[in-house]
C-alpha cells in the first residue's frame, strides 16, 4: 500500500464575524473608494430585496427568491469579474447582476411574470437566471470552450447552491472542466440548506469545495460573508482561468437569512437558534464594522446611504409597476427566429379571441 | 367521512398504503420534515421514519436510478418530482430502465413504481413550474400515465397506481390540488387503471379532457346548456394504456368531439385520440375533430399565461364549431 | 461529381460548413481521431484541428450543456449522440434551455445547434441502439426535427440545419447509411426545412414516413403497381414544423393515407398526422386512416427485431386495406 | 488561508508485473485451492472470450463487447461478494458474472439479440448488463438503499469504467451513496480507454480513485490485473459495506487488450507500441508465474485445464446455437405484467402476420 496523490483543501477568510482582520488583508480591503462602492451594493441589494419581498407580499410580484445573507459573495463574485467574462447565475445573486448592469427593474420585471425582464440592456451575454437547478454550470462550461476555441482571455463563472452541487450539470461541469482546462469559475455559495434540505444530506463530503478534486481542479473554501475573501478567491481564480490555467471551485460559505423564496415558510423545519446564530455572522454588519472601525463610515453616511438606495429602488420599482404588460401575440414571437405557418395560425386566434375579450 | 381536497386526497392514500406494505417507501426533495413544497407528504415522515420517507441529494437523475434501484431489489419506491418541469432528467432511467426492467429480464426483475409530480400550469408560478408534458411519457412502451381530476379519483387511482407491478407516471393537476373537497373515506378502494370516467352526459358533442382542464370543460357544458347544446364530458384519467373505448362510444352518439389539453398541441396525447378517431371513428363524425390546446410554443410566464391555457370561452368556441356541421 | 452514401453527404456537408464558418465545432464521443462510431465526422480533426472537433468526456448531459453554452456564445455546434438512445440525458439541457433561450431572453440570447444522431432500427445492434424517438422532440415548441433518406437530402438538409438560427435534432436513418451511392455536388446548396419531399406520385392513396421507412414505401409501391394500385409516397423529412400542405394536397387527390414509421405507435408523429387530417381533411378522406408502425413496445432484441419493424408486407396490407373503401 | 481538510489516494499491489510480491501477501494468496479455482475461472473466461469473438466473426453472435485483460479484475470482483450481494454490471464483466452463476450460454444468448439471455437462471436479483452507461451505478445505489432500509447485511456492487466515470450517474451514486452512508461499492474499471476516448480526455483528475473524495467517501487505487490486490480492496470494501460504515470507490487500473467492441477497430486510434507494453502486464500470465513460481501448477496440468475449458464453452456454445428463436408473441409479453387490450390487438396482428409468411 502506498500513497499515490495527496490533497488539501484551504479557507480563507480575512475578516472573522466579530469583522476583526484574520492575518494580513488583501489590497481591497485597504483601497477606501472600491470598499465603499461595494459596501453601498450590498446596501442596495439588502434594500431591493426587502422591497421584493414587500411587492410579493402585497400581491404586485409573484414568487420571489431573496438574497438575504449573500449579499457579499454575491457582490464580491461580480466585483472579481470582468464585463467581456461571461455569469452564469442561479435565481438570486442580485448582488452579482446588478454590479454587472442588470437593472433592479429588470429583475422585478421577470419576478413579475414578464419574460422582457431578461431582455437585460446591459450584460447582454450575461445568461438569464436557470431555474433548472444547476443546469447554468454547464452553460458556463460551454461559455468557457468558446473562450478556450477563440483564444479570448476571459472567464466564465456559475453560481449554484449547496443543494446544486449535488446535481449532474454540476459534476459534468467539474468534470470537463479539468479534462479540458477550461476557463471556468464553479462558485458553490454553500447557505446550508436546499430548502428544507439540510447541508449533511445532500452530501457526505466535509466541504463542498472537495468536489473539485474529482474533476482535477483546485479547490478552495472561503467565508462568504467576508467580501474580502470572496473577492480575492475570485480574483485569484479568474486570472489563472483567463490565462489558460484552468478551471476552480470556490465555496462560498453563507447562510440563508430568508425562507428560500415567498412560498416557502423556513420556520417548518428549521431551528430559531440556528438562524439567530446565524444573524450574528451576516456580511453586511461585518463589512459596515470594519469601515466604521477604519474610519471611512459613520451613522450618518449610512442613513444617507440608505435614503438614497431607498430612493434608487422606489425609482426601479415605479418603472417596473408602470411597465404594461406584453401585448398577447408577443408569446409567439420568440420560440423562432421567424414564426412558422402554423404558429402564425395560432398567434392570430389568440391575438382575435383576446380582441374580442377586450384584452 | 373526511372532506378532502385533491392533495389532501394524496396525502390519504400514501399513508394508507405506506401503513399497509412496509416495501413502500417515498423519496425526493424537500419530502420528509417539510412534506414537500405542496404539502403533499406532510406527516409522513414522522409517522414512517426518515428510512422510509428520504430526503435525497438534489438531483433528478439520481432520484430515478435510485427508484429503479429500489424498486427492482422488491421495494415499491414512490419518488417525487419536485415540478413536472424538473421531470426531463429522469426521462433517461425512465425509458431505458423502469419501462424495460420486465423486457429485457423476461419478467426476471420488475420496475413497480409510481413517479409523481405536480403537473401543468395556471398557479402565477415562476418559468419551469407550468408545464404539461405527459405526452413525452404516453410514448414510452411500458409505461402508465395518470392524471387525476377529482380527490376522490386521486385516491383511488394513486392507490391503483401504487399496487401496479408496473411503473407509473403519476401527474397531479397542481391548479386545482385545493379547489374543493370532497368526501374520500379512507377505504382503501383502488380505481381502475384503464378506463375513462365520464363526467357528464350529453347528446351534441364529445369532450375529451384531463387533468385541471376538466374544471373548464365542466363549466363549458353549463354555459353551453343554456345554449341548448349537451356536451358530454370525458375524463381520460389514464392516458395510456388509453380507454378508447369509452371515447368511441360517445362518439358514436354525439358524432362530434372536441379535446382539449393544455400541453402544445403537436405531438400531445390529443394527437393520438384524433388519431385515433381518425382510424376507427371517421364514419361516426359528422364533424371534423377539434382541437383546443397550448399554443405550440413554451408556456409564457404568468402575466400572460392565461392567455396560453385553453379556456370556457375558446372551448365553447370549439364546440360551437363542431355543432356547425350536421 | 463525387457519388456519395447518406453518411458520406453527411460528412460532405459538415466540412462544408466548417470550411466556410469558423464558428462551427463539432463535439461529441468518439468524433475526433476515430471519426465517429460509423465515421460520420471521419477526417474533421485532420482538417479543423482538435480545437474544432472535439473529444467530450462521456457524459450526454455534459455534451447537450456544453452545446447549449457554446451556441449562446456565438459558435454554432454540432453535437453528436452516439446513438438516439443515448439522447435521453440531453432532453432537459434541450427542452429546458435549448428550446426556449430566444423565448426566455425576447431574442437577446439564441441557440444555432444541431444535435445529430444514428436513429432507428434494423443494424442488428444491441439493446438501444434501435431506437426511434423522434416524437419527444416534436412535441417541444422551439425545436426544429429533421429526418432524411437519401444521400442529396441529406446534405442539403443538414447544411440547413446548421444555418438555422434555431436548434435542430438532426437524425440520420442509420439503416440506410451505406445503403447506396448518389451524386451529390459539394455546391453548398441547402434545402429547405420546411418542406415534405413527394417521391413518387399516386392516384389511389397517400403513403406519408420518413427516414429508412422511405425504403420500404417505395418497394411496396413497386409491387402495388403490380397490382394496379397507384400510391404516392411522402418523405416528410422535416418533422418539425410539419409541411401538412404537402400532405393535405395530396389526400386531397388520392382520398387514402397510410402512415408509416417504425417509433412505437402511440403518440408518435404518426399521431400528429392523423390528427391534422381528422381535423383538416375529413371530408377529403374516402378511407379511415391508417397506421403502419412499430408496435407498441419496446424494440425486440435483434433476433425479433424484423418482425416489430414495418415491413413491405405490412405496408402493402395497409394501402391494400384503405383500397377496400371508395 | 488555513487548510480545513487533507487527502490521501492509496495505491495497492500485492504482485507486480512480473508477478513479484511487492510486501506481505494477503492471506488468499496462501489459499492453493481458492487461487487455482479463481486462476482456472480466469482462463475460462478467456477461452469464452476467444471463442465469443470467433462466433461473432463468423457470423453466429451480434456485436460483442470483449473482456480480453480484465480478468483479474472481473473475477476479483466476483470471488470479494456474497451471493446475496447484488450486482450491476456494465456489458463486459463475464468474470464476475459466471463467478455468480450466470451462464456462458445466457452471455451468448443475450449478444445473440435474445432477451432470455437476461433471464438468469442464477443470480436472479443481480442485474443484466446496461448498455446506457453507468446507469447501472443509481440502481446498484437504490439496491443499496433497500439494503440498509430492510437492515439487509449486504452489499451492492457496480462496475463502470474510465469513460464511464465522467458520467452523471455515477456521480450521482458517489454523491447519494455518501450523503446516505449506503452500503456500495463502485468500481472503475480503468483500462485506459472508453472506446477511441483516451483516459487524459476523460477527466483532468490524476486518479480516478479521487472522485470518491467528492462524495466523501473512501477511494482507493489498486492494480486490476493483480487478482489478489482486485480481491483484497473489495473484501475491505464490502465487510466496510456490510456493516453499514459506507462505500467506497475503487479504481482497478487495468488496459482493455482488445478492440472495444466487434464493431471496433482500434487501429485507428490507438498505437501498437502501447499495446505491446499492456500485454505485458496482463493479469492471466502474471497469475501464472506466480502459481508456477509457487508449484501448485504446470505446464500439464494448464493443458489439461485448458482442454476442459474449452470443452465446457463448447457445450455452452452448442446450447446457444441450439436455442431456437422466440416465438414472435413473445416481444409482446414483458411489456406489462399483463398484457393492455391494445397490445393484444397488436400481438394478435403480428403473430398473424409471421404465420401467414410461415415465420
Ligand atoms: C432541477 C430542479 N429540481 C428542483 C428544483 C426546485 N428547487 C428550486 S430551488 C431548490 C433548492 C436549491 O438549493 P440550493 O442549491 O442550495 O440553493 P439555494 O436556494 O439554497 O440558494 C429546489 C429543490 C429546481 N428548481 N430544479
Ligand atoms: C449513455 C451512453 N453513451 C454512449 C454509449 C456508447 N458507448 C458504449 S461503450 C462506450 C465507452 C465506454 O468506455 P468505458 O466506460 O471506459 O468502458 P470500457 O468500454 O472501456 O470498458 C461508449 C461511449 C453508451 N453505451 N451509453
Ligand atoms: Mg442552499
Ligand atoms: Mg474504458
Amino acid at each position: 500500500m502506498s500513497i499515490i496523490a495527496r490533497f488539501e483543501i484551504e479557507y480563507l477568510q480575512y475578516l472573522n464575524a466579530d469583522a476583526q482582520a484574520v492575518g494580513e488583508l488583501p489590497s481591497l480591503a485597504h483601497d477606501r473608494e472600491r470598499v465603499l462602492e461595494l459596501y453601498k451594493l450590498m446596501s442596495l441589494v439588502r434594500v431591493f430585496d426587502s422591497k421584493a419581498i414587500a411587492l410579493q407580499r402585497t400581491g404586485k410580484l409573484g414568487t420571489y427568491a431573496s438574497c438575504l445573507g449573500h449579499e457579499a459573495a454575491h457582490v464580491g463574485i461580480g466585483a472579481a469579474m470582468q464585463p467581456d467574462d461571461v455569469f452564469a447565475p442561479m435565481y438570486r445573486e442580485y448582488g452579482t447582476q446588478i454590479y454587472r448592469g442588470v437593472q433592479p427593474r429588470e429583475i422585478l420585471l421577470y419576478w413579475g411574470g414578464d419574460e422582457r425582464g431578461n431582455d437585460y440592456a446591459n450584460a447582454r451575454h450575461d445568461y438569464a437566471w436557470s431555474v433548472p437547478i444547476s443546469t447554468q454550470c454547464l452553460h458556463a462550461a460551454g461559455a468557457a470552450l468558446a473562450f478556450k476555441i477563440r483564444k479570448q482571455a476571459n472567464a466564465a463563472v456559475c453560481v449554484c447552491g449547496d443543494g446544486g452541487s449535488s446535481k449532474a450539470d454540476f459534476y459534468g461541469a467539474l468534470n470537463v472542466a479539468g479534462a479540458q482546462q477550461l476557463p471556468l469559475v464553479l462558485v458553490v455559495v454553500n447557505n446550508q440548506w436546499a430548502i428544507s434540505v439540510p447541508r449533511h444530506l445532500q452530501s457526505g463530503a466535509q466541504t463542498l469545495a472537495q468536489k473539485a478534486i474529482a474533476g482535477g481542479i483546485q479547490g478552495i473554501q472561503v467565508d462568504g460573508n467576508d467580501l474580502f475573501a470572496v473577492h480575492e478567491a475570485m480574483d485569484v481564480a479568474l486570472k489563472k482561468a483567463r490565462a489558460g490555467q484552468g478551471a476552480t471551485v470556490i465555496e462560498a460559505v453563507t447562510y440563508r437569512l430568508s425562507d428560500h423564496t415567498t412560498a416557502d415558510d423556513a420556520r417548518r423545519y428549521r431551528e430559531d437558534a440556528e438562524l439567530e446564530e446565524a444573524m450574528g455572522k451576516e456580511p453586511l454588519i461585518r463589512l459596515r464594522r470594519y469601515l466604521n472601525e477604519k474610519g471611512w463610515w459613520d451613522d450618518q453616511q449610512e442613513a444617507e446611504m440608505l435614503h438614497a438606495a431607498r430612493a434608487e429602488i422606489d425609482i426601479e420599482v415605479e418603472a417596473y409597476l408602470s411597465t404594461p404588460r406584453q401585448p398577447v401575440g408577443a408569446m409567439f414571437d420568440y420560440t423562432y427566429a421567424e414564426i412558422t405557418d402554423e404558429l402564425a395560425v395560432q398567434r392570430a386566434a389568440a391575438v382575435a379571441l383576446a380582441e374580442r375579450a377586450g384584452r | 367521512m373526511p372532506a378532502l381536497t385533491l392533495i389532501e386526497a394524496v396525502t390519504q392514500a400514501l399513508a394508507y398504503e405506506m401503513d399497509k406494505d412496509p416495501s413502500v417507501v417515498v423519496l425526493g426533495e424537500d419530502v420528509g420534515v417539510n412534506g414537500g413544497v405542496f404539502r403533499a407528504t406532510v406527516g409522513l415522515q414522522a409517522r414512517f421514519g426518515s428510512e422510509r420517507v428520504i430526503d435525497t441529494p438534489l438531483d433528478e437523475t439520481t432520484i430515478a436510478g435510485l427508484t429503479v434501484g429500489l424498486a427492482t431489489q422488491g421495494m415499491k419506491p414512490i419518488a417525487e418530482a419536485q415540478f413536472e418541469g424538473f421531470i426531463y432528467p429522469m426521462i433517461d432511467q425512465i425509458a431505458c430502465h423502469a419501462t424495460r426492467m420486465r423486457h429485457r429480464t423476461r419478467g426476471r426483475l420488475t420496475c413497480p413504481m409510481v413517479l409523481r409530480a405536480p403537473w401543468g400550469g395556471g398557479i402565477r408560478a415562476p418559468e419551469h413550474h407550468s408545464e404539461a408534458n405527459e405526452a413525452l411519457f404516453t410514448h414510452m412502451p411500458g409505461l402508465r400515465v395518470v392524471i387525476p381530476s377529482s380527490p376522490s379519483r386521486a385516491y383511488g387511482l394513486l392507490l391503483a397506481a401504487i399496487r401496479d407491478p408496473d411503473p407509473v407516471i403519476w401527474f397531479e393537476p397542481k391548479r386545482i390540488y385545493r379547489q374543493y373537497k370532497e368526501d374520500v373515506p379512507d377505504d382503501g378502494e383502488a380505481l381502475p387503471l384503464d378506463v375513462c370516467f365520464v363526467l357528464r352526459e350529453g347528446r351534441d358533442a364529445t369532450v375529451v379532457t384531463w387533468g385541471a382542464q376538466v374544471k373548464e370543460c365542466l363549466e363549458t357544458a353549463e354555459l353551453l346548456a343554456k345554449e341548448g347544446i349537451e356536451i358530454e364530458v370525458i375524463d381520460v384519467a389514464t392516458l395510456k394504456p388509453l380507454d378508447f373505448d369509452t371515447i368511441h362510444e360517445s362518439v358514436r352518439k354525439t358524432g362530434r368531439c372536441v379535446i382539449v389539453h393544455e400541453a402544445p398541441r403537436n405531438g400531445a396525447v390529443g394527437s393520438e385520440i384524433a388519431a385515433r378517431l381518425a382510424e376507427e371513428a371517421m364514419f361516426d363524425l359528422i364533424a371534423p375533430v377539434k382541437r383546443v390546446a397550448g399554443y405550440d410554443i413554451p408556456i409564457p410566464l404568468f402575466r400572460l399565461e392565461m392567455e396560453y391555457l385553453p379556456s370556457v370561452e375558446r372551448i365553447a368556441d370549439g364546440v360551437r364549431e363542431v355543432m356547425g356541421y350536421r
